[in-house]
């Protein structure tokens, strides 16, 4: 493979992008400007998500939980044009693709459907950054940087991947049948799966269950939840790959589904709570987001309202249940992703309208739609248990006490995310220590 | 020379600065803390966690006065941060030894003339 | 009408949607890309609207505050599909629409002009949503939130889907020839009439000019003032409904407008305060934007620029007379929103080319814009304070004083924006008490 | 010219819009509906610069450093409809255009090249904006915020405009065959001369190399980045200025060489200071972003990445660099924009895909990036810093001591951006006084 | 009367909290401090700009109790906030002249009887 | 024992640290506060309510020393605290009684031995 890949690097990097006569023949312009408009609109919803995720922790760890998503912008993204794609889209088997595409050979201006190749590529990268920066929301402020930016990396490559090539590579979910608009599997159930085992391997906070851990900044969880949303019409309705009525009906589904969701889980709030909790709200927004992904494209508003409606439930009660157990899934991954995943792909093999129609046989489809969602998520949490294990001989991925006690944006980044620069000293450069940890301790009263 | 420490209501600062301007007592400083005592405590809930809050937002004072303006400070304190309602705080008188204005050196007496 | 509406849901949620052949020759891919980008822009005006009001308040009514815009995307977002949409875009008479489209019944794929029928709805969606969230600014800091939600609910249902319907769903002023591009008075006239009367109905805050009530942070206001610009650019550039000259044409005055407004009342403010205030110049795009709304696809983009400079003058004015007032319109809905959309529906009547060219007659325009504007405003004012009395017999729909004083976030959603989490100690399930307000009052010194 | 810009004004103000008929049919709808999206995400990146560059600086500043972004979308959007396009883009001569399109004269709906001429005046006005508000990093903490207006007001004029013309309205560079996609001379190396001449002629701030300066904000850094690079694919897949393959290639650019700047930076940070800094991340993605700005159409993807990596290298050094020195460049603008855009120019030269191809001589186009770079370098410093001398002769452009210690958020706005209210107290009408100045200081112990 | 001043780690207030309550300690005041002792410092760079944090955040309680009081507050503070690490913080105790509640006037015995 | 309490300018407080490490004081709490002294108010306007602003951002040191620190201390501060503009700030000394390091219990002279 190294070979091979070098000298597939080497061909394109002196090559001219190959914009054939006849293959501009096929690029619509319309599509072309929906789906730029789309990669740029979900690439957005990595930092939103940053925001959505770090307002929710303690601001000791509030760099760390943000920068967890922003570094899958360059991991994911690099990984995504030099290998990913083409184990995701090449031909490769049921199972998975090829190097056929590896370093973006072949991938040019050429038409994909009806938009440029290049711009297909880029527009399902922004899907694997931001489903990898899913799982971080699971071992928030006590795993190690370095580890997880390796985790990610080897996850997109081994998981999302495959996962992805399965459903819409031409794999084999995608010959059974399985629907899946958006990615319903491919994202949001895989993320949580992985979000899952991570939570696991790594072990609850040491403050969790003991004190209580709020979010820092309530704000800028309702700021990472309004630009969610905006995003996830790039999410939804691009994955129409077209300027049509279908990404229309995508997009619509899209506005009201989290609108249903958000209504819903306002009243659970106040029958539970007395309130309308904003960080409530803030999560039905994602919830309604996640459970229409699988179905965008499939049913009809009124049934996107109905499924919006419907998917509060399930997560609403998983979230009250999971704060009251051992199992630190820090900021509800599984709650909201595979949970309103799940609901989603499932309700999507009863309300498509193929289904409704007769088209499709519910029976058959509702169980496709079980063991698509089952498989992803075996397979994910699998895998991740593999690597997490794996990476964990080489090297601690968790925090040690004194760096989570003292917050991982400290430790972990050297910085602070609010400073009054009060008592910072500046250091002159021979001042400056060769190590950070191995200053000595000053001995004072 | 005493010292002054005074918890109030935040709400209640202002009227408080106004009394106390008018006493003539014009130095002072107020520092932003949290006070538990006989109010009620809230409950908030954060996804399915549940917390009740201790603390509640007050406000300390911390005013250097010469002998004579103790008491005028104080009335004029139970006066403004007074709602009549659990929660309207605390002051304790402090012994104070020695005073210096930074700006001068001056000690004592000196150092909060004005107020004095 | 509930049996009715019952068989429309039947039929609705039982049909595949309805994509004709021979509709969709109609449908225009350019024309549905930049309806799909400009209704995601609309939509993301209203969390800007959260950060712009809500940095505008003090830190205890912040989540409040931004709770008042968010919640609107769940509550008019439903009630539109449900119910409003058909109220101001079907049939009906000159006053109202009809319930033909109810639960979408009909809202499908087929074109709508040039665009999807359910895109259209979708897009119209987007400014009910923002329209009934501008009103919460009258209210901020004292209105109670469940009050609030079914205010909303109702005035959507009252009052904006038949103001909408009288402009551009066939009714009276707009068969009257009344100029109002992207909704001078649907949208601001109308929120702004709702605002005062709200205000008025409320009364003041108990701290309203007595103590000094400022933003507790400025940089979420001008947050929401860049995010409001760009997302007005689908507000207005939408509203030409095609990716055309006409769409250009209102985009470009929408970037020129505000750019006009802002400097004038920087030159105001450094007359007035010696200063050139943020808050000043935040409140200066928005009302740029506002003014420009109406009229931005019937003018020129000189005049454009031209309108944006004198909107700033009577807004610049009214919010200095208004906060030496007892009227506490706490964010100037009123000046903004009404003065502001008032300035630019009259000034469409006097600018907008066609009556320039002599095609429209000068009087007769202004005439009908002052009607226009005028009937808007005193039917939205009327039923505002019907509503709000109705109500007001049935629960409080103001704070009490303790929950006044204590800030809103935590009396209505049982939370704070910012928190470090001390002095927070976890209750256990069992001792959760059952109502928060039962908690028996601890005995101390 | 003030006779002549009068009677066309006059001529604008009292005509239509002229929507030829002929020239309707060379507008493109995609093209439009792109263009429409990208100048919204240009203008975007406006705002996003307020964040990124307020939350570097101390609070007592944070409003001062964001208004310096905010105030450019007033007065250089005002001033490139009125003058600068014309100088920019009217005919003119080799170094600057005219003032036949002054006041927007003939800048109508017609088509410029496939969409409307005044979009394109509006899309390229957007990068007037941003480029002076990047200057504006140079100069935080320190310059008074009146004279700060004149000057960006006069840079837009006299520098921008000109450099603006010799690349892409028809000037010297522009023929000579220099290659600038999307403004890496024009924008990024343009605004970064103007910055080192500001930084030097207004000196350093007090505190610097005394005291730790440390950002008030890094959350609001992070939220810069991500809105800049979203706003980004507007600014280079928008300079396509059409919805096709080209806007593809650039695009696809866009997202991969700032995903590689990130990773390399990341490294560096980690190899010198043990940890992955989140503003270092900020930074790095904005580089990225700059490197690419030039090439963005000329290179392929996989040249992209390698582009982005490279560019990482230069960037950082001269950041740690320049922290050790006296030249106080507050917020490297130096370092990411002229360091940035200087590499992306001249590896534009090497990597372009007519280079690579032999179609253009490397060592030929090499010279002439280097030139272009060097005389938008030169000339941008020289009027730059006679600009400011002969300001500095009227009024002084320094902020005196005491203002820049109590933070000139106080002093030049009369604002701070986060307040309690506390120890505020309300002045009635006339307890104001005539100038906030002249409050006598009240003698206390 | 005395005012018990006691400077902790902020992630022991907590334990601190329910120590004092089950000391019958109800009433006290809380600030978020910084501060400086034998704690290791943290280095931290800003873009090749890099500091050394002397300061730590802590938080201060201020705590006034009647004589009887002062040896069980001490108690909880001394149990509850230690870790046994460097930085586990300080304990003054200072003299009080006159206490008053807000409130209703009362002072000082009265104005803190359910502490004492 | 007594307990130094300084108000000083924010501004001021890297070197005020700088000079207390140098005469060998290493333990001290530092506070956020606000202070109204003799300074010029300023004046701000939003959306037309202009206020006028008593408060002045300082910072507040508690610095436990022995008796024989006091004065070293006290010199310290005055040193590097000192512009000579109005607002410098005050400095406080307070009678202690007793004084406690948590982590070990030492009392007294050794619990701020190396400061004494
Ligand atoms: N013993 C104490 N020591 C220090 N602060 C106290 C003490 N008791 C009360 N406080 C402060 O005073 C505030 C109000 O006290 P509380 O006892 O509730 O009021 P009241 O005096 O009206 O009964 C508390 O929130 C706390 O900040
Ligand atoms: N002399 C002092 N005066 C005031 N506060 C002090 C003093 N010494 C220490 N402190 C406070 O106590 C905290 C912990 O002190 P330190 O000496 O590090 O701990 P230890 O007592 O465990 O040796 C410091 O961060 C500071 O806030
Ligand atoms: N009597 C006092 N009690 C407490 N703090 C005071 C007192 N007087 C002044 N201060 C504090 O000192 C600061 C500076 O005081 P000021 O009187 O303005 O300075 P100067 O000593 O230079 O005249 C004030 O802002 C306040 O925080």
């Amino acid at each position: 493979m190294r070979r091979l890949s070098l000298s597939v690097l080497a061909s394109l990097l002196f090559s001219a992008p190959a914009f054939a006569q006849d293959a501009e023949a096929a690029i619509s312009g319309p599509d072309t400007a929906w789906i730029l408009v789309s990669t740029a609109l979900v690439l957005l919803m990595t930092p939103a998500l940053a925001f959505f995720y770090g307002g929710l922790v303690r601001s000791k760890n509030a760099l760390n939980t943000m920068m967890m998503s922003f570094v899958s912008l360059g991991v994911s993204g690099v990984l995504w044009a030099l290998f990913a794609y083409s184990l995701a889209f090449g031909g490769g088997n049921a199972f998975i693709g090829d190097f056929s595409m590896s370093f973006l050979n072949g991938v040019g201006g050429e038409a994909n459907g009806t938009i440029p190749h290049m711009l297909f590529m880029a527009f399902q990268g922004t899907f694997a950054i931001i489903t990898a920066a899913l799982i971080s929301g699971a071992v928030v402020e006590r795993m190690r940087f370095g580890p997880y930016i390796a985790f990610i990396g080897l996850w997109v490559l081994l998981v999302y991947a495959p996962v992805c090539h399965w459903v819409w590579g031409g794999g084999w979910l995608g010959e059974l049948g399985a629907l899946d608009f958006a990615g319903g599997a491919v994202v949001h159930v895989n993320a949580a799966a992985a979000a899952v085992v991570a939570a696991l391997v790594l072990g609850k906070r040491k403050d969790y269950g003991r004190q209580a851990l709020l979010p820092h900044n309530v704000p800028f969880v309702l700021l990472g939840a309004g630009l969610l949303w905006f995003g996830w019409f790039g999410f939804n309705g691009g994955s129409a790959l077209a300027a049509d009525e279908g990404a229309a009906l995508a997009f619509v589904n899209t506005l009201l589904a989290p609108a249903a969701t958000l209504v819903v889980w306002s009243l659970l709030d106040l029958f539970h709570t007395k309130t309308f909790t904003a960080v409530g709200l803030a999560t039905a927004i994602v919830v309604g987001l996640v459970a229409i992904t699988p179905a965008a494209g499939f049913i009809t508003p009124m049934f996107a309202l109905l499924l919006g409606a419907i998917a509060a439930l399930p997560s609403y009660y998983i979230i009250l249940w999971r704060a009251r157990t051992k199992f630190d899934d820090s900021l509800d991954v599984f709650a909201a992703h595979g949970v309103g995943g799940i609901t989603g792909a499932l309700l999507t093999g009863i309300f498509a309208t193929d289904v409704l129609s007769g088209d499709l046989n519910l029976a058959t489809q509702f169980g496709i739609q079980a063991i698509s969602v089952l498989a992803v998520f075996i397979y994910s949490g699998v895998l991740t248990f593999v690597i997490l294990k794996v990476m964990n001989l080489i090297t601690p991925i968790r925090a040690d006490k004194k760096e989570e006690g003292k917050g991982l944006d400290i430790s972990a980044h050297g910085e602070e995310a609010y400073s009054s620069g009060e008592g910072a000293i500046l250091l002159l450069d021979d001042e400056v220590p060769a190590k950070p940890s191995a200053s000595p301790a000053i001995v004072s009263l | 020379m005493k010292l002054i420490k005074a918890i109030i209501r935040a709400e209640q600062l202002n009227p408080v600065l106004k009394a106390l301007f008018q006493a003539e007592v014009r130095g002072l400083t107020v520092t932003h803390v949290q006070g538990h005592g006989g109010e009620t405590e809230s409950v908030e809930t954060y996804r399915g966690t549940t917390v009740k809050m201790e603390l509640t937002d007050k406000v300390m004072l911390d005013i250097g006065v010469t002998e004579p303006f103790v008491d005028a400070t104080v009335e004029a304190l139970m006066e403004a941060a007074r709602t009549g309602e659990v929660g309207d705080g605390k002051i304790f008188v402090l012994p104070v030894e020695k005073v210096y204005r930074i700006r001068t050196g001056e000690e004592d007496y000196a150092a909060v003339t004005p107020v004095a």
